[in-house]
């Protein structure tokens, strides 16, 4: 049987392609609209993008550990429910959020549990609680919105670095992205992810901590949808049961085009974090340029399609042409 | 002859493009533009969701718009941002569906949302003899407008000559044809004593009105809300729905035109009394709170419902 | 007899992978009737020969003939339908359907309006399992059989249809003496009928008892073919390895130490009973017995990977948590499994990187991969065992089976075990890798690790250990020591039956 | 070795005990199913009359169309997400195409909705099955271009009861023996595909596909070409439940059958079809949903709060496809420890 043969090396070849596209869409943008390239519109583009890229952290290491969270969305949904409650309710904020991030692990919690303890498959667990917690976010709130929250709160979901035009949870998501990035590439744990992704049974047989493992990645991903919830309410200043709605299709729409494979065992945070930016950019740049929605819609399937379409094209192609420059002259003996 | 300049840059914002009804209101502020000659434009999301909504807000804000026309889809979550808008001079028009009233400069209604509160439960007596188990099938449970109203209809009900008549359930359809049909449906099940439905929605009352019309209920259970001409004149005429309401979305958004030209070549400010000529509408006035009425209700009804086209 | 035309023949084939050059100019004839053994040492390009007649791969170079005319195969069905039957290394079944649908899979026997006849599907396949001397249902699905059983229906299906060619790619590998004996004898029938049959194979002693030719292979290229009789089992191996190897059991002796596994009335219920035994520090302890015996379960549950209903498990006195593997690891147990592919490695991961994953939490700094010692640890004992690899960051898929099998070992090794538990260490393996293995196994032995050997290499077994365990039917029936056992003694408790030694092993 | 080998059992034993353990899977949802009928009926009278049941049906009708392809798709460890763009771009299409002739007879109506479904879903199978890309990521992000082109196209406008001719109406509201024909249309696609995936050796393909991909090859299984025929069935039925979409509604705008691909997943995971492919049944898939069906109308019927519904059913999702995995694991565990004895 041919083996796929995908070398570590093809995939930082993707992540580089992001890369040069993010600069690319960048360079483009510009032209389109001069006010595009403004540090005001950075700005805006890239705080309007700090939850999607956030959940996309944690995403990106329950990917490669092969699983999938598809509940994120309703999470952040749920979360921002409980926090508005708990304000409304006059619990003091910091506790408040502490309760909601606690809320949100617990949530992850139970993911992890159906999928580990049951062994249920993660897409039909998290297609349940995906329900599940929206409702929940209903249950608590029906159909009231609070949005009275204190402006020393709200300016952190909101404000910018004083000084500077840097959104205030963009310093968080840089700190974290860091973290997470030294965590999968850098550590024991992120090393055993990339093991359990391509092969649980063969993990397990080396002695690596598979449920465990998954277990806390679950509450991982809980938790960091529950504080993209916080920075999401202070930055609409809004808790409602709805927030957030769909965003899990954005999520991971940004983990595979950052080349993250479905599959598992393969990917990497840089790649995924200049897939997120890519995105977003590209759909400021066309909103700038007044170019319709639905354009948007359509160019976002097809920047996900290409993603993996290309490089396998790409690949057949060099391969088609090693075979026909291998006619000529064979060089060497045996490898 | 207006006094408005040429060239205004007027951006409509809806809570979603692609719904009929927003639709047809940029019909008509776009009709507006054209006679204000200024240079008009809508943009926005395909789905209902705040978030959507402040990117395009941060846009027209980088482009320059001397406008903004929005249909807000959450009270709250974009006024940071178009309070950020009016600090850099951008005219904030609400239409349809309002913000918190610091987040803009003025807010085009269709109609006081105790007129259309008390309008619809007045129908719905009328057809019901003021008796009988009712139910309210709305938008989404975030809807601001509808939410407002189902607060004003709850006030209304409490009131001596509707002691006879118990709203027994507020189902929500999202304003998605297919889940509305399915919750009208339900609500006959659940409650088999129902006498009659009010859906202050257009998605929601088409799609209860099509599964009554196709049931034996047709007829029974009465059917009343916001509805456009148009969708609702099938059943109108074969029975199903006596009556409803609304407001001509066109003129909604032609008057909201005119009011966001209004303030850009500062003919009025938002403060109560100030007036302005609004084309075919004629003079209007600014409210209390900055609120610009369109008017009352039209009731449709067997007799003038072929005289609308919307 | 004169020279026939061969019914299947490669001329001058060459295949590459990328940079790999897996065969370089091989020629083979297979005649009507006979038999002929392709041999060589892992790596050596004998499967993917095996892949070129099959059409999964298309050589790059060279002709096929079939009958004396040239053929391309595009794919498997071509090929098939060429009337080559194929019995691949690795099992290629289809978990979740039935025994008999996987025989005949895309053959299914029809009824009226083109639908499957169910009944006489099970009947031809039943009829076929017979023919193989086997107990197996062929309405059960696949899934859970063991490699034994999976290899058996691989056959089965193999026989399923007339085939002109049976090729078979270490048929027996999985398989104890018996079993193979039942193969041999379908294999001798099939040739009566004319058809000639590949087989390829590390057990010298089978490919001279049933084949009347022999090809030699090294390193992708063709050494020698001829008949069987020109060749002993010593010019066979210098053929492959290119030079001689040493002894193939090497073992050293020792004096035992103190205990370091003991198990005690292990139990898991409906796979084995009261299980107890004790493997001391130096000594290489054998665990025999028939193929589904229940000797990879009860490794299984020793490291931790099954939970146990009863019985307790000690490492130098001290008990592990059952259905903990990490704990096991913790306390020095090891386990080389029996099935690489799916337990032993992640296939697309590199070299380094499987050598590395059971020692990970070992190999860093402060809270982060110490990337060195990573490398140096990969490359320490690939290089010990004599890993034929292109470069150690290449994905594990690529390298041939024997070599794969290396890579478990080293990644084991690399913990530094105090007990190793290795099942069928050497399936697949060829003779020079093979002493290899036995040397550092017993080299470690020497040096006081404690060796359970699980194999169904009754020879292997024999050279190796210092005691033989053996099991029947999920029970622990006898113990010999080394100079008591022997293949008869050891299928005497394997069976329960005392005729049975005549059919032990393939030798 | 003789009795030492595998299962040991006698060959006789064992058959009946596998029917009957596939057959448990199924046996227990439509366990559960009655239970729930049967609470609900005892609180609520009126959810088992005439009208309630054809309502049900008619709402499990769609659904459980398009679980049929999924099915198809599913069994080969494929997913297909864009089935709910297929059937809200279909149904649009074809509603335009009323409108542009209003004379069209209803057979082209259907034929136009299978064959762009077809067409929408030979893309997915393209992507898959010759661009290698995997399915999650083809159709997602098919499941973005089909909706996007759906928005271009309909771009506020609508599709209403009025634009569709009488006998396309008649076609919708008709019933043959208090059968809706929606549903019995449903039904025989259903039983069709049933038939051909137990019985046929092209629908046993689809299970060795999913089962080992390698196998199937090796086997002599053009697997491009039975994965892309999967994906143009599941368009074309897809397309096909857009038409009856737009025949049940009547109305069509732009958000037509938006979400649907969860609904469709979840019926299938419920109905013991196997994410992880190779294992699963069209009876299966739509007895899940049916289930799915039941669960939220009997919500309704039992007057559960509006703001707990939604909760509810996801929890009862959950505890379905838990449920059906413990006793699946049990008879697995049965099974072995009664082949050892
Ligand atoms: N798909 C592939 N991609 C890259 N290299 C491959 C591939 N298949 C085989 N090789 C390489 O080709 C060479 C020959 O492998 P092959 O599997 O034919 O050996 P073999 O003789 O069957 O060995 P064994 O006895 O271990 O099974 C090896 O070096 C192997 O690494
Ligand atoms: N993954 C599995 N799931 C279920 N049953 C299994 C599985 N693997 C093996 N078995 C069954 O367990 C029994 C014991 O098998 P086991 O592999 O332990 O035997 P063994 O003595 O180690 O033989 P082998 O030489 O095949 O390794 C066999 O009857 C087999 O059918
Ligand atoms: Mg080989
Ligand atoms: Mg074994």
């Amino acid at each position: 049987m041919s083996v796929p043969h995908k070398p570590a090396r093809s995939l930082l070849g993707w992540e580089a392609a992001v890369i040069v596209l993010v600069a690319l869409a960048l360079l483009i943008g510009s032209f389109l609209h001069d006010a595009f390239l403004t540090a005001a519109n950075l700005s805006n583009l890239s705080s309007n993008l700090v939850e999607i890229a956030l959940i996309a952290l944690t995403m990106t290491l329950v990917v490669i550990a092969a699983e999938i969270d598809l509940s994120v969305a309703s999470i952040v949904g749920m979360c921002s429910a409980l926090l508005g409650v708990l304000w409304a309710a006059h619990v003091p904020m910091p506790l408040a959020i502490l309760v909601t991030l606690a809320l949100g692990s617990l949530a992850g919690f139970l993911n992890g549990w159906l999928v580990t303890r049951l062994g249920l498959p993660s897409l039909a667990v998290t297609i349940g609680t995906l329900a599940l917690y929206r409702g929940l976010a209903y249950a608590l709130l029906g159909d009231r919105a609070v949005a009275d929250f204190p402006p020393f709160w709200t300016n952190l979901g909101f404000g910018l670095v004083p000084g500077t035009q840097i959104p205030i949870p963009i310093v968080a998501f840089v700190i974290l992205a860091a973290i997470t990035a030294v965590v999968l590439h850098a550590t024991p744990f992120g090393r055993s992810l990339y093991a359990i992704g391509a092969n649980e049974v063969a993990a397990r047989f080396a002695g690596l901590r598979v449920e465990r493992t998954k277990l806390v990645l679950f509450i991982l991903s809980g938790l960091m949808s529950a504080f993209a919830a916080v920075i999401y309410t202070f930055r609409f200043s809004s808790a409602r049961a709805d927030n957030a709605n769909g965003l899990e299709l954005a999520v991971v729409a940004g983990v595979l085009l950052g080349g993250v494979s479905i599959f598992g065992g393969r990917g990497s945070v840089i790649g995924v974090i200049a897939a997120v930016f890519l995105i977003g950019i590209i759909q400021n740049a066309l909103t700038l340029a007044d170019v319709p929605n639905e354009i948007l819609t359509i160019v976002t399937g097809l920047l996900l399609i290409v993603s993996v379409l290309g490089p396998n094209l790409a690949a057949r192609v060099k391969a088609a042409r090693q075979r026909r420059s291998q006619l000529i002259p064979p060089k060497g003996g045996a490898a | 002859q207006t006094g408005i300049p040429k060239g205004i840059t007027v951006a409509f914002l809806p809570k979603q493009v692609n719904n009929p009804y927003f639709a047809t209101a940029w019909k008509g502020g776009q009709a507006a533009i054209k006679e204000f000659a200024g240079v008009g434009k809508q943009v926005g999301p395909s789905d209902a969701g705040a978030s959507s909504q402040v990117s395009y807000i941060n846009t027209l804000l980088a482009q320059r718009q001397k406008a903004i026309v929005v249909s807000a889809s959450d009270q709250n979550a974009l006024v940071p941002y178009l309070k950020r808008a009016m600090g850099q001079g951008v005219k904030v028009v609400t239409y349809d569906s309002d913000v918190a009233k610091d987040g803009r400069n003025v807010f085009v209604s269709q109609a006081s949302a105790d007129t259309i509160a008390r309008d619809e439960v007045k129908l719905l007596a009328k057809q019901i003899g003021n008796k009988g188990e009712i139910a309210i099938l709305s938008a989404t449970p975030n809807a601001t407008n509808q939410n407002a109203w189902i607060k004003v209809m709850q006030e209304e009900l409490k009131k001596p000559q509707y002691k006879e008549m118990k709203l027994v359930k507020i189902a929500y359809g999202n304003d998605d044809d297919q889940k509305s049909f399915t919750e009208m449906q339900g609500l006959m099940q659940a409650y088999p004593n129902l006498r009659g439905v009010i859906s202050p929605t257009t998605v929601g009352i088409s799609a209860a009105a099509r599964y009554l019309s196709s049931s034996p209920y047709k007829g029974k259970v009465a059917l009343t809300g916001l509805g456009t001409p148009n969708q609702m004149r099938e059943f109108v005429k074969n029975g199903t729905v006596s009556g409803f309401a609304l407001w001509n979305p066109e003129d909604l958004g032609y008057l909201a035109s005119y009011a966001a030209a209004a303030l850009v070549s500062g003919q009025i400010t938002g403060k109560e009394g100030d007036k302005f000529s609004a084309g075919k509408l004629g003079q209007r006035t600014v409210g209390k709170d900055g609120v610009i009425i369109l008017g009352p209700l039209t009731v449709f009804d067997k007799s003038n419902i072929d005289k609308f086209n919307f | 007899m004169t020279e026939p035309t061969p019914i299947l023949a490669l001329r001058h084939a060459s295949k590459s992978f990328g940079p790999v050059k897996a065969l370089l100019d091989v020629s083979l004839e297979l005649f009507g009737g006979e038999a002929h053994a392709l041999l060589g040492e892992n790596g050596a390009g004998k499967s993917t020969l095996v892949k070129i007649l099959a059409g999964v791969h298309r050589a790059d170079g060279g002709e096929l003939l079939v009958g004396g005319r040239p053929r391309t195969f595009h794919n498997t069905a071509e090929a098939r339908d060429a009337g080559i039957a194929i019995i691949y290394q690795e099992p290629t079944l289809f978990p979740d359907l039935t025994v008999a649908e996987n025989v005949l899979m895309g053959r299914q026997p029809l009824k009226g309006g083109g639908r499957i006849d169910r009944r006489a599907m099970l009947a031809r396949v039943g009829e076929i399992l017979r023919e193989l001397g086997v107990v197996l249902d062929p309405a059960r699905p696949v899934r859970g059989l063991s490699i034994a059983d999976q290899q058996i229906v691989e056959i089965a299906k193999a026989l399923s249809f007339q085939a002109r060619v049976l090729i078979m790619d270490e048929p027996t590998a999985a398989l104890t003496g018996q079993e193979t004996e039942r193969l041999f004898r379908v294999v001798r029938t099939l040739r009566a009928r004319g058809a000639a049959v590949l087989f390829i194979t590390h057990r010298l002693e089978e490919a001279f008892a049933e084949c009347q030719r022999l090809t030699i292979m090294r390193d992708g290229r063709w050494v020698n073919s001829g008949p069987s009789e020109e060749y002993t089992i010593d010019s066979v191996v210098h053929g492959m390895v290119g030079r001689d190897v040493q002894e193939l059991y090497p073992k050293l002796a020792v004096t035992p130490g103190e205990v370091a596994l003991a198990v005690q009335g292990l139990t898991r219920r409906g796979v084995f009973r009261n299980v107890s035994f004790q493997v001391r520090r130096g000594e290489i302890v054998g665990l025999a017995g028939l193929v589904g015996a229940g000797r990879s379960e009860v490794a299984r549950s020793i490291f931790g990977i099954d939970p146990l209903d009863g019985g307790t498990v000690c490492v130098q006195g001290r008990a592990i948590r059952s259905g903990d593997t990490l704990a096991a690891m913790n306390a020095g147990i090891g386990l080389v499994p029996e099935d690489r592919r799916q337990q032993g490695l992640v296939m697309d991961m590199s070299i380094e990187r499987n050598a590395t994953l059971a020692v990970l939490n070992r190999l860093r700094q402060g809270p982060l991969m110490n990337r060195t010692a990573e490398y140096q640890t990969a490359s320490d004992w690939t290089s010990k065992l004599r890993l034929k690899a292109h470069r150690l960051t290449d994905p594990v898929s690529t390298l041939s089976g024997g070599n794969q099998q290396k890579v478990v070992l080293a990644k084991w090794l690399a913990t530094g075990p105090t007990v190793l538990i290795v099942d069928e260490p050497t399936r697949g393996v060829d003779v020079g890798a093979k002493a290899e293995v036995h040397r550092t196994i017993a080299e470690l032995a020497a040096e006081g690790l404690a060796v359970l050997m699980i194999s169904s290499d009754l020879p292997e077994v024999l050279g190796m250990a210092d005691r033989i365990l053996v099991m029947r039917e999920g029970e622990l029936v006898g113990e010999l020591a080394r100079r008591d056992a022997s293949e008869e003694a050891v299928m005497y408790l394997a069976t329960g039956q005392r005729n049975a030694a005549a059919i032990g092993g393939a030798a | 070795m003789t009795q030492f080998s595998s299962t040991g059992a006698a060959g006789s034993a064992s058959p009946t005990l596998l029917t009957r353990l596939f057959q448990a899977r199924e046996a227990s949802l439509l366990l559960i199913l009655l239970a729930l009928v049967a609470v609900t009926t005892a609180i609520n009278s009126r959810f088992l009359s005439a009208q309630s049941l054809r309502d049900l049906a008619l709402n499990v009708a769609i659904v459980a169309l398009v679980v049929v392809g999924q099915t198809l798709v599913l069994l080969m460890k494929h997913v297909d997400l864009s089935v709910s763009s297929v059937l809200g771009l279909t149904a649009f299409l074809t509603g335009s195409l009323f409108v542009a002739n209003p004379g069209m007879p209803i057979g082209v109506a259907f034929l136009a909705g299978l064959g762009m479904g077809a067409v929408l879903g030979a893309i997915n199978g393209l992507l898959v099955a010759y661009g290698k890309v995997p399915a999650l990521v083809a159709t997602l992000g098919t499941l973005y271009v089909f909706r996007g082109v759906d928005y271009a196209v309909v771009h506020g406008g609508q599709i209403t009861a009025s634009n569709l001719p009488a006998a396309f109406s008649g076609f919708a509201s008709g019933s043959i023996l208090g059968v809706p024909n929606l549903v019995l249309l449903v039904l025989a696609v259903m039983t069709g595909f049933g038939i051909y995936l137990r019985s046929y050796r092209s629908g046993r393909e689809y299970y060795a596909v999913g089962s080992n991909v390698e196998a199937a090859n090796l086997a002599g299984i053009n697997v491009n070409r039975r994965v892309l025929t999967g994906f143009v069935l599941s368009g074309a039925i897809a397309g096909l439940a857009g038409v009856l979409y737009l025949a049940r509604f009547g109305t069509v705008d732009a958000a037509a059958g938006n979400g649907l691909e969860l609904q469709v997943i979840a019926a299938a995971v419920v109905g013991g079809v196997a994410i992880t492919g190779g294992v699963g049944t069209i009876a299966g898939a739509g007895i899940g949903a049916l289930l799915l069906g039941v669960i939220g109308s009997a919500l309704v019927a039992l007057r559960a709060p509006a703001f707990w519904q939604q909760a509810i059913q996801g929890a009862l999702l959950l505890l379905a496809i838990s449920i059906d995995i413990i006793i699946a694991r049990r008879a697995a565990r049965a099974m072995q420890e009664r082949s050892h004895r």
